[in-house]
């Protein structure tokens, strides 16, 4: 069961950071997506969009394929860092980020193209810079996009299968997360490991769920007078 | 302080075309039908409309070149340093009236606004709201809010599209007093559709209609041409022998006639079927 | 008549040629599912319409069967897999293995065959502590070669069918059995087939077949 | 039709409690000072607002009770069939004019509208803005199509918050007009800031001061009572001997004097310090 | 090859039909999550949202046992209909549909609970009714939200894949859809096909995504004109 913990730890600790590292990087490409009337436009937001479509195992077989030394991309990390991308929790937060990518743009996109321009340019008239448009109105105003994104993004990463089985190589400590843990089990007829797992899984994702989703619903709506909800 | 526009642009269908070169001191009133192009030069002004191919544009301020669309000259809004009063308020509703003002104190990045704080909250009245949500506040509420955030970012120049048209009229003649003070610090743009706001508050004046100017000028010139020509009239003495006619009135939609000037009268005018002409005939 | 086989991906391969042979040679339709032993094992556990089994081990067949989910007397050692040490870039050998220091790839020892088989290998040597944290593990042994092929991994535990269905002839080491318990293949016929005669009837053509089993990088069983 | 309202409910920390039995004919006048509780009133009577518990209501229309807290009846807003003219317009922005027009119709489940569409058209004068999109249009624009929408929706009762404000004085006076004339088949009920308006269309008038009734009366009772008390002047010409004063004012910010009425001077009033009254010390 | 197109076939036929059903079923469930004050709210929220934690091959697992003729729905559905659930059609179906719910529902709840209650008002004083309000309001404002969830509904249940495994059982023409019908290529070191197929998914995700997105950014503030978007 120690390694099972591990397990946990490791799974929450890799979507901790591809949900944060996707936080950083997400909202300025689901800006430009929402905003922008470039012709690439279109282009970008289909392949944003692609890890959507292609299976998980797909994905990770060409992960493992770019992370081969033999490959341009996995040599060129291999002399910068002088390590191997595959098979190390590195490896697995970029093939996450990858993989997470559309479930953390996707929302805010369509938060930012809802979120009403009025409010933008009574801002830009105070003379707010465009960082401090973003600062003060739109992370307040889509305030619900992002905590959708974060989560979205969180716990796809948490579940994520395909990828992680593909680039992994279920390393005990290191790569091994819950839900190839709960797989070995499952497939070495280990059911009733399994069914403690899986239950111990649902449990903690509910508790996490419920948590965040009581917090957005208590933070929203407070002035809402109104039947029309 | 000069502010120079030449504008021909287009906004959907409508043509703004209009040359303007005016000297900006006190409250500059502009004047126009509903549709006229007010709120699009303001907003052109502002620096937030998106300029188009084709699309002629060149506004200076002050000696500064803040559009000028041959040269390929821009000043995005937040350089302006043009406030804006909108016709809808737009406060932020996720934060309180106190937040609001604030944050326009804290993003002009002056020590002291132009304007103090307690001047402004005393001269636009909300003193009794800055506790509460910008959400929850009565439409009157959220426009004086407006104002005030938009004097506390101490611009160079106020525009003000319809500032005053939710208010009651006490709270209008508060703010009319407060505004005519304070335009002598920051120079002021001021749509109204009130005839006696223009003419108490505004010089010079400024006539558009269909998105060009008509009449341009100070206030004693322009009084004259501004809509207040026509008003509804209930006879009250009427003596066919002698011509003598008596009409009762309601002063504030009244021309302001002089002795001697000749007026026009139309029986049933299709401009007016009030009850007031009709109820007795 | 139509037939569902569900087959251990190692062998996927060597059934496609059985498969294909049996159709020309019978005019009957042969549908080919695979998967992990394990994980097939899972779907024929709840009612996964299949009529033959080829697993990669012995004890899921000897399951089904302890369950009664197999006509009787139908399981049968259809292979014997072949484990081998491969590192493409030079000839490998079991002293290989004692100076090396970075990551080698096997099949999960815990639900694949030739990982248990590779863990024996490495246990018998005294290895396994020290390789602990250094093995990779593929889902089942297919993943394993993937690693090694792909380049992301320089060493690894290999089944020779692979090594034979990819044309790889050097750069390996047949791993000598008295280092591993025997991977015995076993197949069976699963009793809520509709089709027993035929699924029978193909059971036998493999097990007859020796031929193209053995030229596929497989040891068949004593005595057959 | 008798409309009856009482209430005593909590809007955040504003409190509205109110009674209220008045016959509906014509065009009624709710007037109040900005935050008087005059759009809660409304949106009481249209059923928009939650009712919470330990909250009071009761309205009854026509001899129909729309709402009774203590009976637990709620009849939804939609099932009323009163219309509303929000002070913020709200129009269908995915849709064009005519099609916000046409919806309106659609819903109501009329053959014919009550008063017909070409009337309404032409007497909101929005003929020219029929194929264009919603969302371009300016704000005088949006308030007149809001009003054609309402009066196509044929309402037994029609709820107006303010919905000249934004017009010039000419859409105005044509508006007025064409509202009271409508105003025969469809009773209203309307806010407005404008005394001269409240005065011209109103009768009775409903007075709201900080969410109570301070007056309910007739046109002739109530016009007294209206905050037109102050006004600013210049005086133009002064003898200390005869106690002479000549003043100069703009007619609409001006009481209605008669002669022999009583009036107050005030030296330097704290509510009034605009340049009209302070150049020239 | 023939049999790449059947799984690709069976693939485009399941996401359809999957997102057809998730389109009907979630926007009620969507609205009530938006604007129920419900105390049970969120745990509705969280309970949609747990497909998403859960390792598919879980989901999966669980969902193999409830299909089961051996427990309570699988016995129940093999009364009824006389047919098993688990590797059918239709048993993909069900799995789809309870996999990508939270797709689906998520994107409606944000758009729902983003529009501005002042339309609807609006609406309800114009005499309509909850449906014709949501007809003549709700859809037409949250079109781009409805398009998002259709897109990662759709896009989701092409990529399946852990489900699938479990639930499917990898029969051609039947249940191979082609996540499946790939990892098998790879697994069975048919490289070479696996690039065409991985190939020819890449341009049919994108060429369908560009279509979707195209569609939706043509569609999208004709009138705006602002320097603010
Ligand atoms: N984005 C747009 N698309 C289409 N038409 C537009 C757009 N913006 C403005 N217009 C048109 O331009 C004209 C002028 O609009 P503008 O808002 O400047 O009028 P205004 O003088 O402010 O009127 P109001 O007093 O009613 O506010 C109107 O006829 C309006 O329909
Ligand atoms: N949801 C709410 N939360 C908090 N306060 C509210 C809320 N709704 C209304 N109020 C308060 O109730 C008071 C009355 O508001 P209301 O909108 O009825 O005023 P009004 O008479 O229409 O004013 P105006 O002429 O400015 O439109 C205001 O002080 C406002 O701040
Ligand atoms: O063929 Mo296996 O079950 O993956 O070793
Ligand atoms: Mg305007
Ligand atoms: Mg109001």
């Amino acid at each position: 069961m120690s390694a099972d913990f591990q397990a946990l730890y490791i799974t929450v600790k890799l979507a901790l950071v591809t949900t944060v590292l996707l936080l950083l990087v997400s909202p300025p490409i689901a800006w430009w997506l929402a905003h922008s009337k470039n012709r690439y436009r279109t282009i970008a937001e289909a392949l944003v969009a692609l890890p959507l479509v292609l299976p998980p195992t797909v994905l990770g077989f060409y992960l493992l394929l770019a992370f081969s030394p033999q490959y341009f991309p996995g040599a060129l990390w291999q002399d910068i860092s002088g390590q191997s991308l595959a098979f190390s929790f590195t490896g697995l937060v970029i093939g996450s980020m990858i993989y997470s990518l559309p479930f953390v743009v996707q929302p805010l996109q369509s938060g930012f193209a809802t979120l009403g321009v009025k409010e933008l340019e009574a801002g830009a008239t105070m003379g707010m810079s465009r960082l401090q448009r973003f600062r003060y109105i739109v992370v307040p105003m889509t305030k619900r996009s992002f905590m959708l994104a974060a989560t979205l993004g969180f716990a796809h990463t948490m579940g994520e299968f395909g990828v992680v089985l593909m680039i992994g190589g279920n390393i005990p400590g290191e790569t091994q997360v819950i839900s190839i843990a709960l797989f070995e089990h499952v497939e070495a007829l280990e059911y009733q490991q399994a069914h403690i797992m899986a239950g111990g899984l649902m449990v903690f994702s509910m508790v996490l769920l419920l948590f965040i989703y009581g917090y957005l619903n208590r933070s929203q709506g407070k002035h809402q007078q109104t039947r029309f909800w | 302080m000069q502010l120079t526009v030449h504008l021909d642009q287009y906004f959907g269908q409508f043509r703004i075309e209009l040359q303007l070169c005016i000297k900006l001191r006190g409250i500059i009133g502009v004047f126009g039908t509903s549709g006229a192009g007010k709120t699009s030069l303001f907003r052109a002004i502002a620096g937030l409309n998106q300029s188009a191919p084709n699309q002629l544009s060149l506004i200076k301020l002050d000696g500064n070149t803040l559009e000028d669309s041959q040269k390929k000259v821009f000043v995005e809004a937040e350089h302006r340093n043009i406030g804006f009063v909108f016709q809808d308020s737009r406060l932020f509703n996720h934060l309180t009236v106190e937040q609001n003002l604030s944050l326009a104190i804290k993003i002009s990045q002056r020590k002291e606004p132009l304007i103090s704080y307690q001047d402004v909250v005393q001269g636009c009245g909300i003193e009794p709201l800055l506790t509460q949500s910008a959400e929850g506040l009565s439409a009157g509420q959220r426009q004086r809010v407006a104002i005030a955030r938009a004097l506390l970012g101490s611009p160079k120049l106020l525009l003000l599209d319809e500032p005053l048209a939710a208010l009651d009229h006490d709270s209008r003649q508060h703010l009319v007093a407060f505004l005519n003070q304070v335009s002598e610090l920051i120079p002021m743009l001021f749509i109204s559709h009130s005839v006696s706001e223009t003419l108490t508050l505004c010089d010079p004046l400024i006539l558009l209609e269909g998105g060009r100017i008509k009449a341009i000028g100070s206030r004693e010139q322009l009084a004259e041409t501004l809509p207040k020509r026509r008003a509804s009239a209930v006879v009250t003495e009427f003596d066919p022998e002698t011509g003598k006619l008596c009409l009762d009135t309601i002063p504030d939609l009244l021309p302001e006639f002089k002795p001697g000037q000749r007026i026009g009268i139309v029986a049933e005018p299709s401009w007016l079927k009030s009850r007031e002409l009709t109820r007795d005939d | 008549e139509k037939l569902t086989i569900a087959v251990a991906a190692n062998f996927k391969h060597t059934m496609d040629e059985l498969v294909a042979q049996f159709e020309a040679d019978t005019g009957h339709q042969v549908t080919v599912a695979t998967g992990s032993t394990g994980g097939l094992y899972t779907q024929i556990l709840h009612g996964a319409p299949y009529d033959l089994f080829f697993a990669a081990d012995a004890e899921r067949p000897q399951l089904l069967e302890q369950r009664q989910l197999i006509e009787p007397n139908s399981r049968f050692t259809y292979a014997i897999g072949i484990l081998t040490l491969w590192q493409p870039q030079q000839e490998p050998s079991l002293a290989l293995l004692t100076d090396w220091s970075k990551k080698v790839s096997i099949a999960n020892p815990k639900t694949a065959p030739y990982g248990e088989a590779a863990a024996q290998v490495l246990t018998k040597l005294g290895l396994f502590q020290q390789y602990q944290r250094r093995l990779v593990k593929g889902n089942n042994i297919v993943q394993a070669y993937q690693y090694v092929d792909s380049g992301n991994v320089e060493l690894g535990f290999v089944s020779l069918s692979q090594l034979t269905a990819a044309g790889v002839r050097e750069h390996y080491y047949v791993i000598p059995q008295q280092y591993y318990h025997p991977i015995e293949q076993q197949a069976v016929v699963l009793k809520r087939s509709n089709q027993l005669a035929l699924a029978t009837q193909f059971a036998h053509f493999v097990q007859q077949n020796k031929a193209t089993v053995i030229a596929a990088g497989y040891r068949l069983p004593e005595g057959n």
